[in-house]
């Protein structure tokens, strides 16, 4: 159900991106399609009744059953990666508005 | 159906909502908290699927600094235009 | 029409990826994921390199890996390289933002529409305390408890957002940041040079894992995560300056 | 010690991380790494596997050095050697940036784990985003920045379904995996595109490139060539590292032909952009449209050896071009092939350099891209591939009229007076180029000493 979800995520994001044509917009649209694939990046590693990959005094055995850890590891990353870009476009996005005055894409004229 | 199931049944319906309303509000603004408003329930979802290393990088990272970010961006922005 | 055309296509892709993820039996249904068919068994077992064997919380000492937190085990030891990587994603994104916002001449801060009575100032320094010290917290215990370099650095990064907020003079020291995050880079990529020296590979952790469970124990991981931390911490403090700046407005 | 490869990538992190502390000393880094780093590839870096963290693969993450990935850095490095060597002087604020760029290309060739790929794709992808920001045309990085993310994050996809079916990330575990268990294509198909795909947003390949125009039509001396010939290059390194090993075994039957006829569209398309266009940049672009999709295409159809040719053929002559297009428009003000009528009438050595540069790309005897045309051509006729053999002839027809028509306005003087001056570091890469295409077009001994099998894993892992 949540992998479907995120799936769908991913494609509410696309068509963001596709349909819209004002710059924030389209960094938000961005943001979601990272949300979405993070949220499935995690559903492939859940295990039902597994438990969160930590050892600790009251799951202090490494025989019990766990969720996949790679995947988590994996997203860590993801997550760090895609706030960089964020930040990069809106800095971009700031610039243009500087230039150009608007983030609206149609009111830009195209000269470039 | 156990309990899991149903909330996480829950949590995706609202977190479709939740998207399609971040992609189709008229003002950024509310794009923008939608979108944080969005990162929160993914939050809710890893934790979910028992992932709470992700689920606090999302809540400080994803939903705190990228909605600061945003809200930083506008708000600059609209100081520009009522100069 | 375009919206018309972008609907279909992206509606098309959703159809096609949730009908070729259903039909493929390769792809583990969700929810039953058979670890022992993947990689990540290993990294539970920490038995990647020695010989498999229930790790007991608080009893077992030197294993290959001391980490009780095993993603974290993953993020900054078995696959420290992604994370090295990661980091100078953010490196370089604080860098361009930097880049982008910064103009050369006197540059103002963003004036906020507010100014700060005394509740708020006195409150902000309270909760700027609390904050940085749960974010130092959330750092040095990344290797038992969920939290870690990131999240921790980010917490210290908006620590220093709420001085901002609530004083509407106050500017982050630049340049101390820039060394801070210079230093604490330079140091991760040293230690993973150091593991190719001592040991015989780049990023191997090196030192004496201990007990798993111990504050002090997983070898070079609480080290790394501490230079992960600062430097996450001092990167988005700098993007969030940068963000803070009112260009001079120049048309 | 066999692990000396990493520090292709560790020396410029570390300068990279150090050269933000002091702005005077970043260029003088910049330069001693880079010099640094082509000392250790030539010298240094034995073959094998570079195992990261002590634990073996599929594990930890591990690097491969072979003669595929050893024959990308050779030239990646080399080119950026140059690229900044000619800039360094203009361009001293990314110094930082483009030690970090150093970083991510090498990584991008040495690494044999998926998800670490992904990482340092979005490593060089944001050096990227950042190197095109010396345009000044901030909407055009934006549209670049929002691309080539939502590729890697389509790669990143792609990725994760493959670890969901396998349970590894290492492309060597996977792909004899795949082998040992028979594992059918049609299983691999969505992963599969939706990484070809996301790769092929960042390799300029039809209908993904719409970012290429705005970044490349206004470049300067570092960025076009940069992006054009570097980054190119190790796209392509890296895409046909994956398709040959990992994709051709999902490109089968129809999709393999819808994969086909996505290609040639794409090099017809180009092509014909190409024809249409009168500036001297957007003709180069356009054009390396066109041979980036050429590249796939052999890559897909299994002919690696003479891929890898094209790429370096391509790499070298887009360096001049580039840069030759991009001093002249910056010094005039204006690429528009009409206005710089003339320009190579008083700059002789610059206009044979750069004629044999684009005679090169078009396959004219004497060069070194006609004696790789001559030979995946004859490739293609053995393997009977008579549509693609159509698609490539008619193709380098109409290439061959653009660019004959453009060389033909840029050596006939006009009235008006064009001064473009070249300083001498300028001649002597373009005739080092030129010598370099020249001397493997007719002395083609050394091509040869490569076998076709220069990329497949078994053989790596045969070696150790």
């Amino acid at each position: 159900m949540i992998q479907y979800a995120a799936i769908i995520l991913i494609v509410f994001g696309l068509y963001g991106l596709l349909s819209n044509h004002n710059i924030v917009k389209m960094i938000i649209s961005l943001n979601i399609i990272e949300i979405g694939l993070n949220i499935f990046i995690i559903s492939v590693g859940f295990v039902y009744d597994g438990i969160a990959p930590i050892l600790t005094s009251t799951n202090s055995s490494s025989a019990l059953l766990y969720v996949d850890p790679l995947p988590q590891a994996l997203v860590l990353t993801a997550i760090v990666i895609g706030v960089g870009t964020t930040a990069l476009g809106l800095a971009l996005a700031k610039k243009i508005h500087s230039k150009y005055g608007t983030f609206e894409l149609d009111e830009m004229g195209d000269n470039e | 159906m156990t309990l899991t199931d149903i909330i996480m049944a829950v949590v995706s319906v609202l977190l479709l909502g939740i998207a399609f309303m971040a992609v189709s509000s008229k003002k950024l603004i509310k794009g923008v908290i939608f979108l944080s408003a969005l990162s929160m329930l993914s939050v809710v979802s890893y934790v979910l699927m028992k992932a709470p290393d992700v689920a606090l990088t999302e809540a400080v990272i994803g939903s705190g600094m990228v909605t600061a970010l945003f809200v930083f961006t506008l708000l600059s922005i609209d100081k520009g235009a009522t100069k | 029409m375009k919206n018309i055309i972008a609907f279909v296509l992206s509606v098309a892709l959703g159809v096609l990826m949730v009908l070729s993820l259903t039909n493929n039996d390769w792809f583990a249904q969700f929810g039953y994921a058979d670890l022992t068919d993947r990689v990540s068994q290993s990294y539970i077992d920490k038995s990647v390199t020695g010989t498999p064997g229930e790790i007991i919380f608080g009893v077992t000492s030197n294993p290959e890996d001391g980490a009780a937190n095993i993603v974290t085990s993953i993020v900054v030891d078995y696959r420290s390289f992604d994370t090295l990587g990661e980091v100078t994603v953010l490196f370089i994104s604080a860098l361009g933002v930097a880049l982008l916002l910064s103009s050369e001449d006197k540059n103002k801060r963003l004036q906020l529409n507010f100014k700060p009575n005394f509740m708020l100032r006195v409150g902000s320094r309270a909760l700027f305390s609390i904050i940085l010290m749960t974010g130092v917290y959330v750092i040095l215990h990344g290797h038992l408890t969920p939290g870690g370099g990131f999240p921790g650095g980010t917490m210290i990064a908006s620590s220093i957002l709420l001085l901002y907020l609530a004083d509407d003079q106050f500017r982050a020291k630049v340049k101390g940041f820039k060394l801070l995050e210079g230093v604490a880079g330079s140091f991760y990529v040293v230690i993973g040079l150091l593991g190719l020296l001592v040991a015989s590979y780049f990023l191997q952790n090196f030192l004496p894992t201990g007990t798993v469970g111990d504050l002090f124990s997983a070898g070079i991981i609480p080290i790394v995560y501490i230079l992960i931390g600062l430097k996450v911490g001092s990167e988005i403090a700098g993007i969030i300056d940068n963000f803070l700046t009112e260009e001079e407005v120049s048309l | 010690m066999s692990s000396l490869a990493v520090l292709l990538i560790a020396i410029p992190l570390l300068a990279a991380f150090v050269s933000i502390l002091s702005k005077k000393i970043a260029p003088y880094l910049l330069l001693a790494v880079s010099l640094v780093n082509v000392l250790l590839l030539f010298y240094f870096v034995p073959n094998g596997i570079v195992v990261i963290g002590g634990y073996d693969l599929p594990y930890g993450i591990n690097l491969f050095v072979d003669a595929f990935s050893r024959i990308g850095l050779g030239v990646v490095n080399v080119l950026f050697l140059i690229v900044v060597l000619l800039n360094i002087v203009e361009f001293k604020k990314f110094s930082s940036i483009l030690l970090v760029a150093l970083a991510g290309l090498n990584g991008l060739l040495l690494t044999g784990d998926l998800f670490n790929l992904f990482v340092f794709l979005e490593v060089a992808g944001i050096a990227a985003y950042l190197i095109t920001t010396s345009n000044k045309k901030p909407l055009a990085t934006f549209r670049y920045l929002i691309i080539g993310s939502v590729g890697s994050s389509l790669y990143l996809f792609g990725l994760i379904i493959l670890y969901g079916m396998f349970g590894t990330l290492n492309l060597m575990d996977m792909v004899s995996f795949i082998q040992a268990n028979n594992v059918e294509a049609s299983a691999l198909v969505l992963p599969a595109t939706l990484m070809f795909i996301g790769l092929g947003v960042e390799a300029k390949l039809l209908p993904f490139n719409s970012w290429v125009k705005g970044v490349l039509k206004d470049s300067n001396t570092l960025s076009g060539p940069m992006i054009a010939a570097v980054y190119a290059a190790t796209i392509s390194f890296v895409f046909g590292r994956i398709i040959n090993n990992l994709l051709s075994l999902a490109f089968v039957g129809n999709l393999l032909i819808v994969v086909l006829v996505l290609l040639a569209v794409g090099i017809f398309i180009a092509e014909a952009m190409a024809f249409s266009s009168t500036k001297v940049r957007e003709i180069l672009l356009y054009s390396s449209i066109a041979q980036a999709s050429i590249v796939v295409l052999l890559f897909v159809n299994g002919i690696v050896l003479w891929a890898v040719y094209l790429i370096i053929a391509n790499a070298l002559s887009k360096t001049v071009m580039f840069l030759v297009a991009n001093k002249a428009a910056k010094d005039h003000g204006s690429d528009e092939s009409e206005s710089l009528q003339g320009i190579f009438s008083k700059n002789i050595l610059v206009g044979i350099t750069f004629s044999v540069a684009t005679l090169s790309v078009m396959g004219l005897p004497l060069f070194f891209g006609f004696v790789v045309k001559l030979n995946y051509l004859t490739e293609l006729a053995l393997g009977a591939q008579w549509a693609i053999l159509a698609v490539i002839l008619i193709s380098s027809i109409i290439e061959g009229i653009y660019f004959v028509r453009m060389l033909i306005k840029l050596w006939y003087p006009e009235k008006n007076e064009v001064n473009v001056t070249f300083d001498l570091r300028f001649k002597v890469v373009f005739v080092a180029i030129a010598l370099i295409l020249l001397a493997l077009g007719t002395y083609t001994a050394p091509l040869n000493t490569l076998d076709n099998s220069i990329d497949t894993i078994a053989e790596v892992i045969d070696n150790g």
